[in-house]
């Protein structure tokens, strides 16, 4: 018989979930309004959708502001929980969500568009995202990954081509699995610790430090497997360039960084105790996992003859890089991989709009696929300043200075120096060289080659629009003028993370 | 104005560069010669303000840029690196000036724009990432050079050029990053600035770590044996503005950074690697120079020969003397002067017979007297005959190694002989000899726009080396802050010994120049 | 009197800058006049300089400017004008003058005629610099300017295949020994700490005995190889492929006794250690007798001339080795003024029989070409040395040297060679002006050379007799600064027996040449005689295969050695490395992406790790 | 025999275990759907166990949420299945390889 509970409701202290609840009710509404009035017009839902994240948006900076003042915050029995991390996570999630929403108006009809489920589908998956990355429950987190992983699922699918379907269901797949995988380890840590808070488990280990350590590594292996699938970590990313080539360049750029910044937050959040708990060789797991998914990520993408799957190919290896920084596990790597993040979203974001704006509706005779490379030979000729921008951010994704990612990369390596990683900080080195040669060849096909075809250049940008050019242009501006930003970003960043204890 | 004159130097090319993308094509040329010229004008300014007698930096600039980790932008000049400012800035200027009419002229010039703000950049910047920047990006614009205007090799070589360089350099910031710890752990706050860096006192084993992650960077740049293999490949494929830009200019980037960083800042491990260093040197010089004298193509003679003189340059850095290291900066300048004169007058034949084969000439002297004069007299720098340039850099770097090691500086000095062999012999299958193909029979001799390039050089070339003392002056000052610097620095026994003690050295100087005046 | 040194010593370099104007136009008198008005200019303040030093023993020392200062290295443009410098500036623009006035007409009809005065100006001031500087560093200034001078005109005739080897054999062969001499400067620096002849030698008696030898030995490398000394000495034959004038003044008056001068100049050096002097004086001694007997065979007329040349520089070297300062800047003097003669007289006839050299070719041209003929065999005596002429007073001095320092096998084979000497000059003398008119078969007019050349000539021709007369006063004066050694050999007796005896010998030697290559039966040489087959003369006419030798035993292996070191090494080696490491990512890349075969159920595998 | 906690979670294992060769072994899709709610399911009956042993509320959550999550996921793939099969009307998974590289 259970007690009767009385709850204060202060102590409930539900403002932690306002920034959640926004994008819910947005999606709701979009889908109210189609219920009154169907057919309406993407640019409607577009420019509400931008509304609503707005507003999460400035929530956000409003929950930032009571974290600056007065520290982590928890609600709802403990299951939310806003700390430095959660916030900075979620500033990505929405800015980069803002940044994307405009990429559906598009000078071609892309069906899924037309749909308004698109975009209720797309403010739920980043509730979802936001659910998992401000709380510490197992629980809430795994609800948050399903809903935003089941709602890309369906995004991926909406793009209706032979393609987009085989990539949803593989991605589909590979998610159920890692569901299955996530579910079991979770069930794991809950067995030896009778807690699914991770910083409850992470007591409980600790004060019986670590007696029964195999669980605790058969738990490891699990969530780790599980996440890898979210990371893309090898041997887990197979789905990855499949799933990126299968769905429109737009959400494809969109998913190399959203998913991800999310499931790094958690990883950070689990992996983080359990590589200071002196189990020396789930540090070596790790290690190698970085190692080789920077590596054989870099090696592939030297292969890759089509654009798009290159730049897949490329975010598994960026990806490799930053998760160094949880094997790294200090503040500075840990405010690092937040810097590197942002930067390159926008680098990212950037460079799969570039693909976005010159996808046109049907394959020509001499290209086998929507971007191959000899799609983009002369560019330079015909379109001079849309090759410019382009290879402005392949020599950022190239860290190149001054670009934006070259101070992340920076960062990163300077974190693993001073953690005492020198080995990794020259592994890192050498794998942003072998990543050049990639990069470079876009850039040769672009400046150095003459056109396959004669082309008027109307090619490149036949899917633009006023909101592409505006986002690939902040996009741009973001990526050269990094340098002035740095510094505000790097000192807010280093606040946040230390703040929360990492 | 002149607080600032560093900045307007560096960042107004690119800021022309940019308006430059608006200009008229058919006026470009003339819209680039003027700014290269204001550029230069601007740099000659500077050497006037430029107060000779102080050893320190001048003109510094000092802008935060990210200073919670450290990175500020400051840029000065000493004695060192400001001679090379001003030669990239007339290098630019002639380039531009004597550039042959080429496929969109317009992008050509305004890369050379950008590429003159990285070169300004790399020698003007006082904090190591703000060089590492400008040091990266100088690899963008020449790699678009080589790649865009280059012959049939020319992505391959291009690719090779910036991946090669970009490898090292990478293991070079990781060195950088590195210093920068210890700096942090020495004064409990980030800072790249050299000049703070200077005050750092490394353990040796530190030390000699830290050479290798720079000394990696470096050599690729210079490039030294063995890692000299993209060189032929850039040169050979670049057109006549890009070789001449990175011979003269680019190349110089290392040998720079081995006076600025390595010797400064690793006293110790630079005395260590001595030896090694001019092994590797050596090899340099007398192999690169028997691989010179088995090319069939001039250009490649002349990219070759580059090799082998930066080897001396090398050399006379590791003398780790006065003597030595003033030597090698001016050689560097020598060097700068005649192998860009010498790719330019490769140039120069290419244009006419779109050729850079030996074989294919023969008996030029006859059909272009003025030509070969030219050819002939840049050829005798190059071989370092004495009252031309290139002779007083090797004469002091072989002197100032010299008290280093005997019988290393007599291997070292046969430069002057394999030099003599595959130049003169290159010189020989040109020039002398009696005419033989009919398309040789006609060629024009030097038209007025190759002679505003080479005229100015010629004369350089002669007075620099009958008058060296403006440049000697100035660079010897810096020189002796450095050596002193190194001197007090240096921990180990061996260093104390090998790095003299410039305090004394002072003395004798002044005592000798009284005498003079 | 600064004045004096400075017109003396740029007036060659304006000349040579004006004939430049010229360089590509055509062929002006002007640009052939001024220089060598220019060079008269130089030699008439070189003699007032001669006249003043001479007079008040003084020396004039000028520091124009500094050319580099660094570290404590201090290096000005600096010139002196003492006893010994003042000799070689007068024997330097003297010979040089007649040579250019000679050239005027003798270059007549050459297209390079502008061309050729500016080298031969050119090379006039370099070697003045290299005489007159008052460091080891403006000596290396003029060192390698002659040798640059010395390159240009050997290989004036550029489009002649062989003049233009020969000019970069020149130039390569005394790189070699210029890196001894630099050598020999950076020790001099490094343990003196000066490069001023004055502070540097008034150190060194306080230096390291072996440090002292070493400098020693790397400056004589310096010189062995612009005096041509064995076994750098192939050049100088192969250098006759340049202009007769050139050859007269570079390869005979001036530059190739620059090794010599040097050697004087670093007295005090060479005085501390004797070891190292009499090794010169050996190697002297050798050259002088090996380089005759290469004259003794050979068929082209300036060859013969040229090996004479290198066998006297023997002497020199002898002399100079055993201290005898004076008397080898003696015998440079006068040799200078013979030889520059003979070649002159050579050139006349090389014009006379339009460029044709094998004297067998010749004969009897004493009859078309008196002046000629009696300027060479005076100058002929000259060499010879016999009294009075010039080479009689200079040689037998060196003889006498050599007999009282007790170096009795060098006294020996310098005798020897004196007779050599003889007949070789006598041959080269009878083959051409006496006997059968051979050239006729050659349908060859020959023809006496212009007027104002022969006149050019006559001073040389007057010093080549007269310049013994000097001697004493020339004693007097450069013993200032050179070691004042009287050599006498000690019984009156002793003296005229070896004196008459070396005369007697010499001219038994030149009766016979006469004998032998005057008569009527001598052939032109068509390689069947007895003679010609002997070993003896194989081996002599091949220069003792030294040349050949060189060419295959050092020039083609560094040629074959530098393209394997291209096409091998660097290709396939180095560079193969580095492309190597890039396939290895690649390919590496190209073979693992089969494991992404797309198909979900093998995911899912590897997935798992399985 | 008393059945403890160690029993039930031999049996999430076993599940655990059958649901996994499901995973890697079944060539059709809708098997492989099943294979996958094996797995969830398999995890449940640990969940329920642990939290019976802790006498703790929340594995059972767990569970519920797994529960719903599994149905949730049954409803989008077979979404995506139908889609599928009515495009090439078949369900093989050899068949979507046409993406690789």
């Amino acid at each position: 018989m259970l007690s009767p509970i009385n709850v204060s409701f202060e102590s409930l202290n539900l403002a932690t979930l306002v920034p959640m609840i926004i994008p819910i009710v947005g999606a709701l509404l979009i889908l109210i309004i189609d219920l009154f009035k169907s057919e309406q017009h993407k640019s409607l839902f577009v420019m509400l959708s931008l509304l609503v994240l707005g507003v999460d948006f400035v929530a956000l900076m409003d929950s930032a502001g009571i974290f600056t003042k007065n520290g982590t915050i928890t609600g709802v029995f403990d299951m939310m929980l806003i700390d430095g991390l959660a916030l900075l996570s979620q500033f990505i999630i929405v800015g980069a969500s803002l940044l994307f929403i405009p990429l559906a108006l598009t000078h071609k009809r892309f069906h899924e568009f037309s749909y308004p489920e698109f975009f209720a589908l797309f403010l739920f998956m980043i509730a979802g995202f936001q659910f998992m990355v401000a709380t510490d429950n197992l629980i809430l987190i795994f609800v948050g990954l399903e809903t935003a992983s089941l709602a890309l699922y369906t995004l991926i699918a909406m793009h209706n081509r032979d393609k987009s379907f085989e990539a949803a269901v593989k991605y589909f797949t590979m998610g159920a699995l890692a569901a299955g995988f996530y579910s079991f380890g979770a069930m794991v840590f809950y067995a030896v610790s009778g807690s699914v808070e991770i910083n409850e488990i992470a007591q409980v280990l600790k004060a019986n430090n670590y007696e029964d350590i195999g669980f605790v590594l058969v738990g490891v292996v699990f969530l780790l497997a599980s996440f890898g699938f979210k990371l893309s970590m090898v041997p887990f990313h197979t789905w990855t360039p499949d799933v990126y080539e299968g769905s429109s360049a737009a959400l494809a750029g969109y998913m190399s960084i959203v998913p991800k910044i999310a499931a790094f937050v958690v990883a950070m959040r689990i992996f983080e105790f359990l590589i200071h708990s002196g189990v020396v060789w789930l540090e070596v797991i790790l290690y190698i996992g970085v190692v080789v998914t920077m590596t054989m990520a870099n090696i592939w993408a030297l292969v890759q003859t089509d654009v798009k799957r290159m730049l897949a190919y490329s975010s598994i290896s960026h990806a490799g890089f930053v998760m160094a920084a949880i094997l790294i596990g200090t503040t500075q790597s840990n405010s690092a991989l937040f810097l590197y993040w942002i930067l390159f979203s926008f680098t990212n974001l950037g460079s799969f709009s570039m693909l976005w704006i010159s996808r046109q509706k049907n394959l020509p005779a001499h290209q086998q696929s929507d971007h191959s490379y000899d799609k983009f030979a002369g560019m330079i000729k015909t379109a001079p300043v849309a090759a410019t921008i382009m290879g402005l951010f392949m020599l950022s994704l190239a860290g190149v200075p001054p670009f934006a990612l070259f101070w992340g990369k920076m960062y990163m390596i300077s974190s693993a120096v001073t953690g005492g990683y020198t080995v990794l900080a020259l592994i890192m080195a050498l794998n942003s060289a072998i990543a050049g040669y990639y990069y470079l060849k876009l850039i040769v096909y672009m400046f150095m080659r003459d056109p396959v075809v004669e082309n008027s250049g109307h090619v490149y940008v036949a899917n633009a629009t006023l909101p592409l050019k505006t986002i690939i242009g902040i996009a741009a501006v973001g990526t050269i003028f990094a340098f002035v930003a740095v510094n505000q970003l790097l000192e807010l960043v280093t606040v946040f993370v230390y703040n929360s204890g990492y | 104005m002149l607080d600032h004159i560093l900045s307007i130097l560096i960042f107004f090319p690119a800021l022309a560069g940019v308006l430059g993308f608006v200009v008229n094509k058919d006026s470009i040329r003339s819209y680039g010669v003027a700014v290269a010229t204001i550029e230069f004008a601007l740099s000659l300014w500077l050497w006037a303000a430029f107060d000779s007698s102080v050893s320190g930096m001048q003109f510094m600039e000092n802008i935060a840029l990210v200073p919670a980790f450290g990175v500020n932008y400051i840029v000065g000049i000493d004695g060192i690196s400001l001679f090379i400012i001003v030669l990239a800035a007339f290098f630019t200027m002639i380039g531009i000036a004597s550039l042959s009419p080429t496929k969109n002229e317009k992008n050509m010039i305004v890369t050379l724009l950008f590429l003159q703000m990285t070169m300004v950049g790399v020698f003007a910047a006082l904090d190591a990432i703000v060089f590492y920047v400008f040091w990266e990006l100088s690899l963008v614009p020449m790699l678009y050079i080589i790649g865009a205007w280059g012959g049939p090799l020319r992505i391959y070589a291009s690719v090779k050029f910036f991946l090669y360089t970009f490898a090292g350099s990478l293991v070079m910031l990781v060195g950088m990053l590195f210093m920068a710890y210890f700096y942090y752990q020495a004064t409990g706050e980030w800072s790249f600035a050299i000049l703070d860096w200077y005050r750092l006192i490394l353990p040796e084993s530190f030390q000699k770590w830290l050479f290798v992650a720079f000394f990696l960077g470096f050599a690729i740049k210079v490039p030294m044996f063995p890692f000299h293999t993209w060189l032929p490949y850039a040169h050979g494929q670049a057109p006549t503005i890009g070789s001449v830009i990175l011979a003269a200019i680019l190349l110089k980037m290392g040998t720079y950074a081995f006076i600025r960083f390595s010797l400064p800042l690793f006293p110790d491990a630079s005395v260590y690697f001595m030896y090694p260093i001019a092994v590797i040197s050596i090899i340099m010089i007398i192999y690169t120079a028997m691989v010179a004298y088995a090319q069939k193509d001039i250009k490649q003679v002349v990219a070759y020969s580059s090799v082998s003189h930066m080897g001396v340059i090398v050399l006379g850095t590791f003398a780790l003397n006065v003597e030595g290291i003033t030597g090698s900066i001016f050689l560097m300048i020598a060097h700068g002067v005649v192998s860009g004169a010498l790719f330019l007058l490769v140039g120069v034949i290419y244009d006419r017979r779109h050729t850079k084969y030996m074989s294919e000439f023969g008996g030029l002297a006859h059909v272009m007297p003025r030509y070969a004069t030219i050819f002939g007299l840049m050829l005798m720098a190059s071989v370092g005959l004495p009252l031309t340039i290139n002779f007083v850099g090797e004469f002091l770097s072989l002197l100032g190694f010299y008290k280093q090691s005997h019988i290393l500086t007599l291997l070292a000095g046969t430069a002057i002989i394999v030099g003599a062999i595959y130049m003169l012999a290159a010189y020989k299958k040109m020039f002398f000899g009696v005419v033989t193909k009919d398309e040789n029979k006609h060629l024009k001799d030097v038209n007025k726009r190759e002679l505003v390039a080479l005229i100015p050089l010629a004369i350089i070339t002669v007075w620099l080396g009958i008058y060296p003392k403006p440049l000697l002056e100035p660079i010897n000052n810096s020189v002796e802050a450095v050596v002193s610097l190194m001197h007090e620095k240096s921990i180990s026994e061996e260093a104390k010994l090998r790095i003299p003690n410039v305090a004394t050295e002072l003395k004798i100087l002044n005592n000798t120049a009284e005498e003079t005046h | 009197m600064e004045l004096f040194l400075y017109t003396a010593l740029f007036s060659p370099l304006v000349g040579s800058l004006f004939a430049a104007l010229f360089g590509a136009s055509k062929k002006t008198k002007i640009a052939g006049i001024v220089p060598s008005a220019l060079l008269g200019l130089s030699l008439i303040s070189s003699f007032i300089l001669l006249i003043l030093v001479f007079s008040t023993g003084l020396s004039v020392h000028v520091e124009m400017m500094t050319w580099m200062a660094t570290g404590d290295l201090y290096i000005p443009f600096g010139f002196v004008v003492d006893q010994v410098s003042v000799v070689m500036m007068m024997v330097v623009t003297l010979v040089s003058t007649v040579v250019h006035v000679y050239a005027i007409g003798y270059m007549d009809h050459d297209k390079g005629f502008n061309r050729f005065f500016s080298y031969l100006s050119a090379f006039v001031f370099s070697m003045m610099i290299l005489v007159m500087s008052d460091n080891f560093a403006g000596l290396f200034i003029g060192w390698e300017g002659v040798g640059l001078c010395s390159w240009l005109l050997i290989g004036f005739w550029y489009h002649k295949e062989s003049a233009s080897w020969a000019a970069n054999e020149a130039f390569i062969m005394n790189r070699i020994a210029d890196l001894g001499m630099l050598i020999g400067i950076f020790l001099v620096y490094w343990n003196t700490g000066t490069l001023q002849y004055k502070e540097a030698f008034a150190v060194m008696p306080s230096l390291d005995k072996d440090i002292l030898t070493w400098i020693g030995i790397f400056l004589f490398v310096g010189a062995m190889g612009k005096s041509a000394q064995f076994p750098l000495h192939t050049w100088l034959a192969d250098a006759m492929e340049g202009p007769t004038p050139v050859s007269a003044l570079i390869h005979a008056a001036t530059m190739v006794t620059a090794g010599v001068y040097l050697v004087v100049r670093a007295n005090p050096l060479y005085d501390l250690i004797p070891a190292i002097g009499v090794f010169i004086a050996s190697l002297g001694a050798f050259v002088a007798l090996f380089a005759a007997s290469m004259a003794l065979v050979n068929r082209d007329m300036k060859r013969v001339i040229a090996y004479s040349t290198l066998s006297q520089l023997g002497y020199m070297f002898a002399a100079a080795g055993l201290g005898a300062y004076w008397v080898a800047l003696f015998h440079l003097m006068a040799h200078a003024f013979f030889k520059a003669l003979l070649f002159l007289g050579a050139g006349n006839v090389m014009h006379a029989m339009h460029d044709e050299l094998d004297p067998f070719k010749m004969g009897g041209l004493g009859k078309v070409m008196k002046g000629t003929f009696v300027m060479m065999t005076i100058a002929s005596v000259a060499l010879a040395g016999i009294f009075p002429l010039a080479g009689f007073f200079s040689k037998d001095l060196i003889l006498e040297v050599a007999f009282v320092e007790h170096h009795f096998i060098i006294y020996t084979v310098l005798l020897l060679t004196a007779g050599l000497t003889a007949f070789y000059s006598f041959r080269l003398v009878a083959l051409i002006f006496h006997g059968e008119d051979r050239y006729k078969h050659f349908g060859i007019h020959p023809h006496e050379a212009y007027k104002f050349m022969l006149v050019a000539m006559s001073p040389l021709l007057v010093l080549a007799i007269i310049a013994g007369a000097f001697k004493m006063g020339y004693f007097g004066m450069v013993t200032h600064i050179l070691p004042a050694t009287e050599y006498h050999v000690h019984s009156a007796a002793t003296y005229w027996i070896m004196t008459i005896g070396t005369q007697l010998f010499v001219i038994g030697a030149i009766a016979y040449a006469y004998k032998k290559y005057t008569s009527k039966d001598i052939k032109v040489p068509d390689g069947t005689s007895k003679m010609e087959n002997s070993f003896a003369y194989k081996l002599l006419i091949n220069q003792y295969y030294i040349p050949y030798f060189y060419e295959n035993y050092l020039v083609k292996p560094y040629r074959e050695l530098s393209e394997i070191f291209w096409t091998k090494i660097d290709q396939k080696v180095v560079d193969a490395t580095v492309d190597g490491i890039a396939n290895v990512f690649y390919q590496t890349g190209d073979r693992t992406r089969v494991m992404q075969s797309g198909n979900l159920s093998t995911m899912l595998l590897s997935g798992l790790g399985v | 025999m008393e059945i403890g906690l160690n029993h039930y979670l031999v049996l999430s294992v076993i599940l655990f275990a059958i649901g996994l060769i499901g995973v890697m072994r079944r060539k059709n899709l809708l098997m492989l759907f099943f294979a996958t709610e094996i797995l969830l399911n398999s995890v449940n009956i640990a969940f329920a166990a642990i939290s019976h042993y802790y006498n703790d509320l929340a594995g059972q959550m767990f569970a519920f949420f797994v529960i719903a999550i599994a149905a949730s996921e049954v409803a989008v793939g077979l979404g995506l299945l139908i889609v599928w099969h009515k495009k090439h009307n078949n369900i093989n998974l050899d068949e979507m390889s046409t993406m690789r590289g």
